[in-house]
């Protein structure tokens, strides 16, 4: 809230409601691509991912908000002037549920990278002691 | 038995030039699959296809020339512009010669490939590159020419590459090379074309809206002519970009035989002859002013090829070289526009087949049977193999134009007409490229008989029929001398017969009549 | 509405759902019954899309609303040329991959099987994606009792996977309105990923960065889709085309957005196409894929967001003249696609990848329309006699060229992948120089590569060559000569890789006639099918290739129908 | 086999088919003895020796020919419109007299090679009558042929098949001759095909209009071309270096039709195409006339009896193509002096003829009792050769001293120049004489083939030049035969004196030569001072510096053109394989993670920044 208010005190600006969140949206967003584009851990890209389609899904709230707010004519059947526009809401819902799901698949892939790193890992060591040993549970391609 | 033929009906008439395409079509789709030792069933297959499409093409032959038809077929194929198939008097020249030649080169080579492996695959696309010819001397319009002159190469390359050792590899490596950027060079010409004057149909005196657009902008006409040449004569051989020829040299020998003589080679020029007279018409060319600057190169092609020959210790290295320069006399017929030049030009196309499939299928004999791969080996080989070298020798006197022999008429044919164009000193390179002829190959038919072979390899002496009085007479495999003679005693009837009623030289001088009116 | 007319409709909702439902019920069954499974589904689609097509070419676009919810909240299915062709490719090629897949399991990927049950042949409990089981009757002889889970060839997953996003994919093609398209891609982004994943140990890394491209493109496609919402006001295509050309006409200020929206999705869905400096996840991710799954992800995974891609230009932003910029910058990443594609083909020693480039290189191909759809003015020729180009007919060329080429690609690099991955999977390895001689023991193989190179490198008598010429005729038409020497560059240089992947295998022997020493295929106990019939599938294909290269005239009849123009 | 048309029965074959048969006979011979190869070789030699037998008979049809076509009657004319360009035949004035000739010429060789026992027959004879056959065919065909084309597939097929015949004995200098033979006939054949498609493209495609449309263009190069090609067939000067090494290599019937019949093609040839030229004229007249004597000077210092008969030959044709250019010089002259030149060359022909088959004949039967008639062959074929009165020679070289009275050369009068060549031909007479009565002697029983058809060629000698010269050679002047020589006192000296003048020179170089005067090298008696073929050396030498010059120099154009494509194709492809490596460094750049997340990151904000303003701006 800080930084809302060091915008108003610029008072450069008058912000309406809807272009704050848009802002806020936009940087979310930026910060979550930039961060996901340029971590090498795996985990922190995962999360990054997240805020990057938080970020996204802001924006379209705020874009919800500026259609139900200009009751545009196009609009047609919702109704004016409360809250959000319905059809983009409903375009949020299935982001969300999307994001979701594409979490989860990555968090089993990371799991199975990370397994197969650690196996890799143990193996290079027991291959130190005990040299005879090793080969047999190796990936038989 | 010709009687029955010409009585095909009207109607049937069209459906002759797709039965032509297809049948050498199905012929390979049946080899392909066959396994290797079925060599009857596939020898039957090949061989009733050959003999069938020299029938319809002899049915052809009367109706096409004598009365005039035009028999055609058409499927659409792009948007706007189809497929057509048609048969005007030097499609049916080209069709012949290949069709005829085809049937040779089968036999020939189900004797030579007897003990090698790959044969179904072989005789596949060698039936594929048949196909090819048909359509590209059939084809009715630029579009059909381009896809039959692009499926030419694609299927050559297995026939270059058949041996499969490296060097076989590279040389087909190289021949794609230049193939593709030939047909590449075609591919823009005619697209530009197309852009300008719609689909080009080929048609006596050239396509309809070609002349308004070489005197509406010559510049872009030049450069589509330019590009188009260029493109059919990396296959022709022409000078700059004759390189894959000689290389190409390491496929077997009926593939030498046919594609370098015959299909590949002969496609290139025939593309050339179809684009100077049907596409552009040779008043435009000549308004172009691209004859004389095409004339220039085919004759230095023609001196170039000779010299070449002339410091080739390997025959069929010689022979290839003597290919790109014979090639570059239809062009030099074609370039000089009279009636005389045109059908002498037009006819070497089948007398320099006749003659160069003798010298190839001659080559093949001697490096199968006495293993002589370099003009040295082939000393004394008359008295070993007498039989071949009389064939050879054949070809060698039509090559230097000696009267008996095709090349004679042809020769005769382009000196005189050069006389009549406005280049007479054509007829100095005809007559230097003469001597070069003889300077290459006069020694090799006297190495043939006049030599006696110093030192005969022990294990080229194959049990010649042991009752022979010279026991140098080596046993000719039947399968490979047949074809030989046959080609050897047509170059000597065409040569001597060469006012009969049907013969090339006449169909030829019809078809330049036609042309230049 | 006619009874045929209903069945078509019946069929254009099928076509969509009915994968779905396969591949939620294969989820039930047991390995061998998914495979039956996944068979009778591919024909019964294939069946399916037939009524479509013929109802199509007669010049009928279709349209459906699912249950009866009219737009905006409702879900329209529109089945136009466009996607009909699209949908007939996609069945076709689906077609043969399953049967393909169901012929030889082992394809379908490798699967990690716990030491535990490897003793007991009872039902182990998989460790894989999913927890269906898998069901092994081959006797197991175990070499000594390690503890450590061992690999497995084939994996059962494969088939609810792939079901599943064959039904996202006709979603994107038939959908009628932005969101089911963004709803259909995420649906064939998630089973793409998992598809890769199926490759085992290799290819997890690559589907993770396959996962994460996936979930950044479709996000900024979101975005775009929410500001064209804005702007228009509903989701329809068509309607909020017309829309947009209404705000050009009056020069709207909104006009803004839609260029930013168009941006974004153009952006997002090149990243899903892999254009070049966005191409590096596809070469991992294609070439470690199982044998059976990397014809899929190049064939048709990547054709769904080009398809997505014409919709928005052509029919959603009906080009507007802001989009130059666009439109050049993005052409511009086609051709050097084409060149950077082609180099590093050039440059690979192993098959798959050097065919993964292949595809990054021909997805160039598919952006070097979109300056033409800007200024498709015929000035250039208007000087010339004979010009008998009317207006739209340079739009039609353009499109009916991509379209073709990328049909073209799609059964071709199908083929050439399923044959590669059969040389992979049957003599271990695809180093090329390894590879020497091997097409002597499977004249079928190289017949198939060969028949697929020709589609590729656009040879007469093939879609290739078709998409070539119209699309370099209407380049000339609109004046556009760069478009030619890109054409010809890309014939030369794809000519040169495949040479590159072929030659090698018709090496019989060493110069001086001595034998080759051939590759020894490995045993493989549990995949008879391999050197089995197997082969005909990329034969099918291939020849496909080359057989269709006589619809050109069919299929820009096609695209008319329901054309933007 | 066929059977030998009896001469009575001349109503079984209809005149019009007296050109084919026989053109046609000796080519089914060759051919069946072609064949004849496929057989077991123990029934190929057999009927190889019968067809050997037969081959002399295939002359008949053309001998035939050459009595009954009157020119311009029916059997004289012939046209067969599928052969080549649509062939035509024809025998006319100048072509019936040497047909005979030719025809008694080849008969008599085939019959001195094959009427004889088997163990004094040549070896492979029925390859050397194949050959002959063949030439014969050519030979006649040249006469007979009515048009340009046919005209050169005769000539070509004569040449050629001469080739097979100078090689017969494959010693290493017919190896030699031979392949001077075939180079110099090669550039003959070049230059006469280019001279024939000059002249028919001036519309002379029908030899009897051939010479005057040969006028209408390009005259001095057809004249130039002409000169050259026939040149080499008849030995004038330069080019006559192949006629002493071809002689004594080839076998002795051969080179008696070598010189009697093939050498006079030359002449037939230059009759029908030359068109007339003041200066063409004066060349061939000096060329002419240099090859006459100088030829004499060469031939005396020979050893080889065969070789000087060359060289015998080589004078002889210098004497009749000095004729021929008369004919040209002075155009209304043309008519005497072609008939004056085929008169004497029939004379040539046969005398020559004789001589050569003479030379074996007097090898095997100079002793015993068929000694005398040979010694009186001989004398009488060498008085002929020579001009002695009452000899053919004597009418040959009237007739031709009549039609070119009243010509100049350098001041000197023409008709008293050519009896100095019958003094010339006097003394190589004398030397031949010397020669072959040293040469060594083989006497051999029983007379046969090889005898009859010397004394049918020496009474062919004697009798056939004079009826040639009455009835057949119309003398324009007076419309019927030549003007015979009349006997007075005048005619008969003018005939003695050059020979008297010959007799006379021999007689002080035998006393110089006696009494050691001439220089060592003149008189020794087995290598010969200038060797045969004398101006071959140098020409030999200037061919193959001319080629090997031409050859690297070409061969130098090539290297430098190849090397300049080959670094330019290593600049393109080190060009490419740059590019390349720096294409693949770049894209491995943009590789990882990082560097793509960074790159997509710059490409949104570019052009989202670019397209808004450009948006922007627009609206």
């Amino acid at each position: 809230m800080m930084l809302a208010q060091w915008a108003l005190s610029m008072g450069a600006v008058e912000l309406t409601q809807m272009q704050w969140y848009l802002l806020v949206g936009t940087a979310i967003a930026v910060i979550g691509l930039v961060r996901m584009l340029l971590t090498r851990d795996l985990l922190a890209r995962l999360i990054a991912l997240n805020v990057t389609g938080i970020g996204s899904l802001m924006i379209i709230l705020a874009l919800a908000a500026r259609t139900a707010e200009s009751g545009d004519a196009t609009g047609g059947t919702e109704a004016a002037g409360s809250g959000i526009d319905p059809v983009l809401s409903a375009l949020v819902i299935t982001g969300l549920v999307i994001t979701v799901a594409f979490t989860g698949l990555g968090a089993v892939l990371i799991r199975r990278i990370e397994g197969a790193q650690d196996a890799e890992r143990a193996h290079t060591l027991d291959d130190v002691h005990d040299p005879e040993r090793s080969g047999d549970a190796g990936d038989r391609e | 038995m010709v009687t029955w033929l010409e009585q095909i009906p009207a109607e049937l008439l069209p459906a002759i030039p797709v039965v032509m395409v297809l049948l050498s079509l199905t012929a390979a789709v049946a080899i392909f699959p066959l396994p290797e030792n079925s060599v009857k069933l596939r020898a039957g297959i090949n061989l009733t296809a050959a003999v069938a499409k020299v029938l319809l093409i002899i049915a052809l032959v009367p109706a096409v020339v004598a009365d005039g038809a035009r028999p055609e077929f058409s499927a659409p194929f792009l948007p706007g512009i189809d497929l057509v198939l048609r048969v005007d008097p030097l499609a049916l020249f080209f069709a012949g010669l290949s069709a005829l030649l085809w049937l040779l080169t089968t036999i020939y080579a189900l004797g030579y490939l007897r003990g090698s492996k790959n044969k179904s695959r072989f005789f596949g696309f060698f039936s594929l590159c048949v196909t090819a010819t048909v359509g590209i001397s059939f084809s009715g319009n630029l579009i059909t020419f381009l896809v039959f002159y692009e499926l030419l190469t694609v299927v050559t390359y297995p026939l270059v590459a058949h041996w499969g050792t490296p060097a076989s590899l590279r040389a087909a490596r190289i021949y794609l090379r230049y193939a593709l950027g030939g047909g590449l060079a075609v591919l823009i010409g005619v697209v530009w074309l197309t852009m300008y004057v719609g689909p080009v149909d080929f048609a006596d005196g050239g396509a309809e809206g070609v002349s308004e657009l070489v005197r509406a902008n010559p510049v872009p006409a030049l450069l589509i002519f330019v590009l188009l040449v260029g493109g059919l004569g990396v296959k022709a051989a022409l000078f700059p970009l004759h390189g894959w020829l000689p290389l190409a040299m390491v496929a077997p020998a009926p593939v030498s035989a046919l594609l370098h003589a015959v299909a590949v080679v002969k496609a290139g020029v025939f593309g050339i002859v179809r684009v100077l007279h049907d596409v552009f018409g040779v008043e435009a060319a000549a308004e172009l002013g691209v004859l004389t600057p095409l004339l220039i190169l085919a004759a230095f092609t023609i001196l170039y090829g000779s010299y070449q020959a002339l410091r080739q210790q390997e025959i069929k290295k010689r022979l290839a070289y003597s290919t790109i320069s014979q090639v570059s006399y239809v062009v030099l017929g074609v370039a000089m526009v009279n009636v005389l030049a045109t059908s002498g030009g037009i006819v070497h196309l089948v007398h320099q087949g006749l003659m160069k499939v003798t010298l190839f299928f001659c080559a093949g004999l001697f490096a199968e049977v006495i293993r002589a791969h370099t003009v040295s080996q082939l000393r004394g080989a008359g008295r070993r193999m007498p039989l071949t070298s009389a064939a050879f020798t054949v070809g060698a006197f039509g090559m230097i134009g000696l009267p008996p022999t095709a090349g004679f008429i042809s020769k005769w044919q382009l000196g005189t007409g050069a006389l009549a164009s406005e280049h007479p000193w054509v007829l100095w390179v005809l007559v230097g490229s003469s001597l070069l002829n003889a300077a290459y190959f006069l020694p090799v038919v006297y190495a043939l008989w006049f030599v006696d072979a110093d030192e005969v390899a022990p294990e080229t002496l194959v049990s010649g029929d042991a009752d022979s009085a010279d026991p140098l007479r080596v046993k000719e495999p039947k399968s490979l001398l047949a074809p030989a003679l046959i080609t050897a005693g047509l170059t000597l009837f065409v040569g001597i017969a060469a006012s009969l009623a049907f013969a090339p030289l006449q169909i030829a001088r019809f078809i330049a009549e036609g042309v230049l009116g | 509405m006619t009874a045929p007319m209903s069945l078509t409709l019946f069929c254009l909702a099928a076509v969509v759902l009915l994968p779905l439902l396969a591949s939620a019920l294969s989820v039930l069954l047991g390995t061998a019954a998914r495979r039956v499974m996944g068979v009778i589904t591919s024909v019964t689609v294939l069946g399916l899309v037939t009524p479509i097509l013929i109802q199509v070419t007669s010049g009928q676009t279709l349209e459906l609303a699912l249950g009866g919810f009219e737009s905006p909240l409702g879900i329209t299915l529109r089945a136009d040329g466009l996607s009909a062709l699209f949908l007939a490719m996609t069945a076709i090629v689906g077609a043969v991959v399953s049967c393909y897949a169901a012929a030889r399991p082992a394809a379908t990927g490798k699967r990690l099987v716990p030491a535990a049950e490897q003793r007991r042949r009872s039902h182990p409990a998989d460790a894989g994606i999913g927890a269906e089981a898998t069901a092994h009757r081959e006797a197991r002889s175990v070499v000594h009792a390690d503890p450590s889970p061992v690999w497995r060839a084939g994996h059962a997953g494969f088939w609810p996977l792939w079901l599943g996003c064959w039904s996202g994919l006709n979603a994107v093609f038939v959908s009628g309105d932005l969101f089911n398209t963004y709803v259909g891609l995420e649906l064939v982004g998630l089973t793409a990923v998992a598809l890769v994943a199926l490759g085992g140990r290799d290819a997890w890394p690559a589907a993770l960065r396959y996962l994460f491209i996936a979930v950044l493109g479709s996000l900024l496609f979101l975005i775009g889709v929410a500001l064209i919402y804005s702007v228009t006001g509903t989701l329809d295509i068509i309607a909020s085309g017309e829309v947009i050309a209404e705000l050009a006409a009056s020069h709207d200020a909104d006009l803004a957005a839609v260029v930013l929206a168009l941006c974004l999705i153009s952006l997002g869905l090149a990243l899903k196409v892999a254009l070049v400096p966005l191409h590096r996840w596809l070469i991992p991710a294609h070439s470690s894929a199982p044998s059976a799954v990397s014809p899929l992800l190049s064939a048709l995974v990547i054709k769904a967001a080009l398809f997505v891609l014409l919709r928005v230009w052509l029919w959603v932003a009906g080009p507007l003249p802001e989009l130059v910029i666009l439109a050049w910058v993005l052409a511009g990443m086609g051709a050097v696609a084409i060149l950077v594609g082609s180099v590093m083909a050039l440059r690979q020693s192993r098959l798959k990848p050097l065919i993964a480039y292949s595809t990054v290189a021909q997805a160039g191909y598919w952006f070097l329309l979109l300056p033409l759809l800007l200024d498709p003015e015929t000035t250039a020729l208007e000087g010339q006699t004979g010009t008998t180009l009317e207006d739209g007919a340079v739009l039609a060329g353009a499109l009916g060229g991509t379209v073709a080429l990328a049909l073209g690609h799609g059964l071709a690099k199908a083929s050439l992948f399923l044959a590669a991955g059969h040389l992979k999977d049957l003599y271990g390895t695809d180093e090329i120089d390894e590879l020497r001689g091997a097409g002597r023991a499977h004249p079928m193989l190289v017949m198939s590569m060969g028949l697929s190179a020709v589609g590729l490198i656009g040879l007469p008598l093939s879609l290739g060559f078709t998409g070539k010429w119209l699309l370099a005729t209407s380049a000339v038409a609109a004046g556009h000569y760069w478009i030619l020497v890109v054409l010809v560059a890309g014939t030369l240089f794809s000519a040169a890789y495949l040479l590159k992947a072929v030659a090698p295998l018709l090496v019989m022997s060493e110069d001086d006639q001595t034998a080759l020493t051939l590759p020894q295929a490995q045993t493989h106990p549990d995949d008879r099918a391999l050197t089995g019939k197997a082969q005909l599938a990329p034969f099918v294909l291939g020849l496909l290739t080359v057989l269709t290269g006589f619809l050109g005239a069919w299929l820009t009849g096609v695209l008319e129908v329901g054309a933007p123009w | 086999m066929l059977a030998t048309p009896a001469l009575s029965s001349l109503s079984l074959f209809s005149p019009s088919l007296l050109i084919p048969l026989s053109l046609l006979t000796p080519l089914v011979l060759v051919l069946a003895l072609g064949l004849a190869g496929l057989l077991p070789p123990g029934q190929a030699f057999t009927l190889r020796r019968r067809l050997t037998l037969f081959a002399p008979l295939a002359v008949a049809p053309a001998v035939l020919l050459a009595l009954l076509a009157e020119p311009g009657s029916d059997p004289a004319a012939l046209e067969v419109p599928w052969l080549l360009f649509g062939a035509h035949f024809g025998v006319d004035l100048y072509a019936r007299p040497l047909l005979l000739i030719a025809a008694l010429l080849y008969g008599a060789a085939l019959l001195a090679i094959s009427w004889i026992k088997l163990r004094d027959a040549e070896r492979g004879s029925g390859a050397l009558s194949a050959f002959l056959l063949l030439s014969f065919t050519g030979n006649i065909g040249t006469y007979l042929a009515a048009d340009a084309a046919s005209f050169y597939l005769a000539f070509a097929l004569m040449s050629f098949s001469a080739a097979g015949l100078v090689i017969h004995y494959r010693t290493p200098a017919a190896r030699r001759a031979t392949r001077v033979y075939l180079v110099m006939s090669v550039l003959s054949e070049t230059a006469i095909l280019a001279a024939l498609i000059l002249v028919t493209s001036a519309g002379g495609f029908l030899l009897t209009d051939s010479a005057d449309a040969a006028g209408t263009a390009h005259t001095g190069l057809i004249q130039g071309l002409l000169i050259f090609g026939f040149g080499v067939k008849a030995g004038t000067v330069p080019l006559h270096v192949w006629l002493p090494l071809a002689h004594p290599a080839a076998p002795p019937a051969a080179s008696a039709v070598l010189s009697g019949a093939m050498v006079k093609a030359g002449l037939i040839g230059w009759l029908r195409f030359l068109p007339d030229g003041e200066t063409a004229g004066a060349v061939l007249l000096a060329l002419a006339l240099t090859g006459a004597f100088a030829a004499v000077v060469l031939g005396v210092l020979q050893h080889d009896p065969k070789v000087v008969l060359a060289y015998s030959t080589i004078s002889q044709m210098g004497f009749i193509t000095a004729l021929v250019a008369v004919g040209l010089m002075v155009p209304d002259l043309q008519a005497a002096t072609s008939a004056a030149a085929v008169i004497y060359a029939v004379h040539h022909g046969l005398a020559k003829g004789a001589l050569f088959l003479g030379v074996p004949v007097v090898k095997h039967y100079a002793r015993g009792r068929t000694g005398s008639l040979v010694l009186l062959g001989m004398l009488g074929a060498g008085l002929a050769v020579a001009g002695a009165p009452l000899t053919s020679g004597a009418f040959g070289k009237y007739v031709s001293k009549e039609a070119v009275s009243g010509i100049e050369v350098l001041g000197v009068g023409l008709d008293q120049l050519l009896p100095l060549i019958a003094t010339g031909s006097t003394l190589l007479l004398l030397r031949f004489a010397a020669v072959i009565w040293a040469a060594d002697r083989d006497p051999r029983r029983r007379a046969d083939g090889e005898l009859f058809s010397w004394l049918g060629v020496c009474a062919a000698g004697i009798l056939v030049p004079w009826v040639i010269g009455a009835r057949w050679v119309t003398d324009p002047v007076q419309a019927e035969g030549v003007a015979m020589p009349s006997w007075e006192p005048s005619t008969l000296w003018d005939a003695t004196w050059p020979i008297l003048l010959g007799i006379l020179l021999a007689g002080l170089a035998w006393g110089a030569a006696r009494c050691g005067w001439l220089p060592a090298r003149l008189s020794s008696s087995e290598k010969a001072a200038i060797p045969p073929g004398d101006l071959l050396v140098a020409e030999e030498s200037l061919l193959r510096r001319v080629g090997s010059g031409g050859g690297t120099a070409l061969d130098a154009a090539h290297g430098f053109t190849s090397s300049a494509a080959e670094r330019w194709g290593s600049f393109f492809s080190a060009a490419a394989e740059r590019g390349r490596h720096g294409v693949s460094w770049v894209e491995a750049r943009l590789g990882g993670w990082e560097s793509t997340g960074l790159t997509l990151v710059m490409l949104l904000s570019v052009v989202t920044v670019i397209t808004m303003l450009v948006a922007g701006r627009i609206l």
